[in-house]
């Protein structure tokens, strides 16, 4: 399950959609809308994306994820738009028989998608705004 | 046909467009294509060093061949998840 | 949070309790009763518990897990009882500011959970049941 | 007076109980109520090499003195998760 959202993300209903009798485990990643970035104070964010590629990068990233470790299925869910602090803008959630392989792949998905997958974050501060370029 | 070219993020706000479109003639490579925006909007050159460049929703290199159809995305580093 | 319960785990809740505005990241594990084992077919589950010594165990862990790693908050949950298949035995949460510390943690608890405390698994399939002795 | 033992999984099984209590006397460590429980029931024999003693709640080797009011647990490698 590949999914872009303006919505807020229902992690229950994914991890509940993904789960299968034959699994053992399910790992789960939930990147959070903090309240501070590198010691500003943020009022809330917004995050900008080049959908059509980013959908097909999380597809790839998902096969990719399949073939490397020895998973079950993957879902990858990533909000847009405006985000309160406390809200969640990504989910990564992994089942699998066993749970080596599915740490490994739901680390090894969000630290990709943080290299390779076109979206962008905008911090709002009480004094201005900024676009976040690169990883941090 | 042209070529359409997208902005995102602060190039975006920087060309104050998210979309264009051009004539496909006289631009060989993507490459080609950012030096046109760069002379109509300046401040591109400081992205020189680190824009991205995607032909049809997959990375470019600037090198890359353009042809009628085709659709260009200029952005800055990746900061989701 | 440490708790075991013979109830099914409520993994929303224990995750609405953990998160805080200054959280990032948000890690979970949960460990799910497989409808098979080392090529058998199994039916449901039982967990036995020391169940004083395995709730210190696991406040010990929890706070082995926070000196270790640099993360904000721990709740691990172990259910003990009859468990059905899909559902849930164990659940580790994790909540810090990066990512990082945080898989790391979870991936620490859980092995570690595995190697000390006391909590025993039975297996029932058609044919009989057993006790597992020692992680596998 | 006395000591509180504890049995689980496989252990409470073949014990046919899950807790039961001893005089202290004559048991100067883990080890030798182990060996009296051995005495009365012949297949705790079989975990000799993988039973694990705890005393009070912690993980105690086969020397650990034991004293009245303690609680020993004998059980097998854990399997939880």
């Amino acid at each position: 399950m590949y999914l872009l959202t303006r919505e807020c993300i229902d992690t229950k209903s994914i991890a509940d959609k993904l789960k299968k009798p034959e699994d053992g485990a399910f790992v789960l990643f939930e990147g959070i809308v903090r309240n501070n970035s590198e010691g500003k104070s943020v009022r809330f964010l917004e995050y900008d994306g080049y959908e059509s590629m980013a959908l097909k990068k999380l597809e790839e990233l998902g096969d990719r994820a399949r073939r490397q470790f020895e998973i079950r299925d993957v879902a990858i869910v990533h909000r847009l738009g405006h985000m309160e602090i406390g809200e969640c803008s990504v989910v990564i959630a992994i089942s699998s028989a066993h749970r080596g392989p599915a740490f490994d792949a739901c680390r090894f998905i969000i630290d990709t998608l943080k290299e390779i997958v076109p979206i962008w974050k905008k911090e709002f501060y009480e004094d201005g705004e900024v676009w976040i370029e690169g990883p941090k | 046909m042209s070529i359409r070219v997208l902005f995102f993020a602060s190039l975006a706000d920087i060309a104050g467009t998210r979309e264009t479109s051009l004539d496909a003639a006289g631009f060989p490579d993507v490459k080609s294509v950012f030096e046109k925006f760069t002379r109509d909007f300046p401040s591109f050159e400081g992205y020189r060093s680190s824009v991205l460049f995607s032909l049809n929703s997959e990375f470019a290199r600037p090198g890359t061949p353009v042809k009628d159809g085709d659709e260009i995305a200029f952005f800055p580093p990746v900061s989701g998840g």
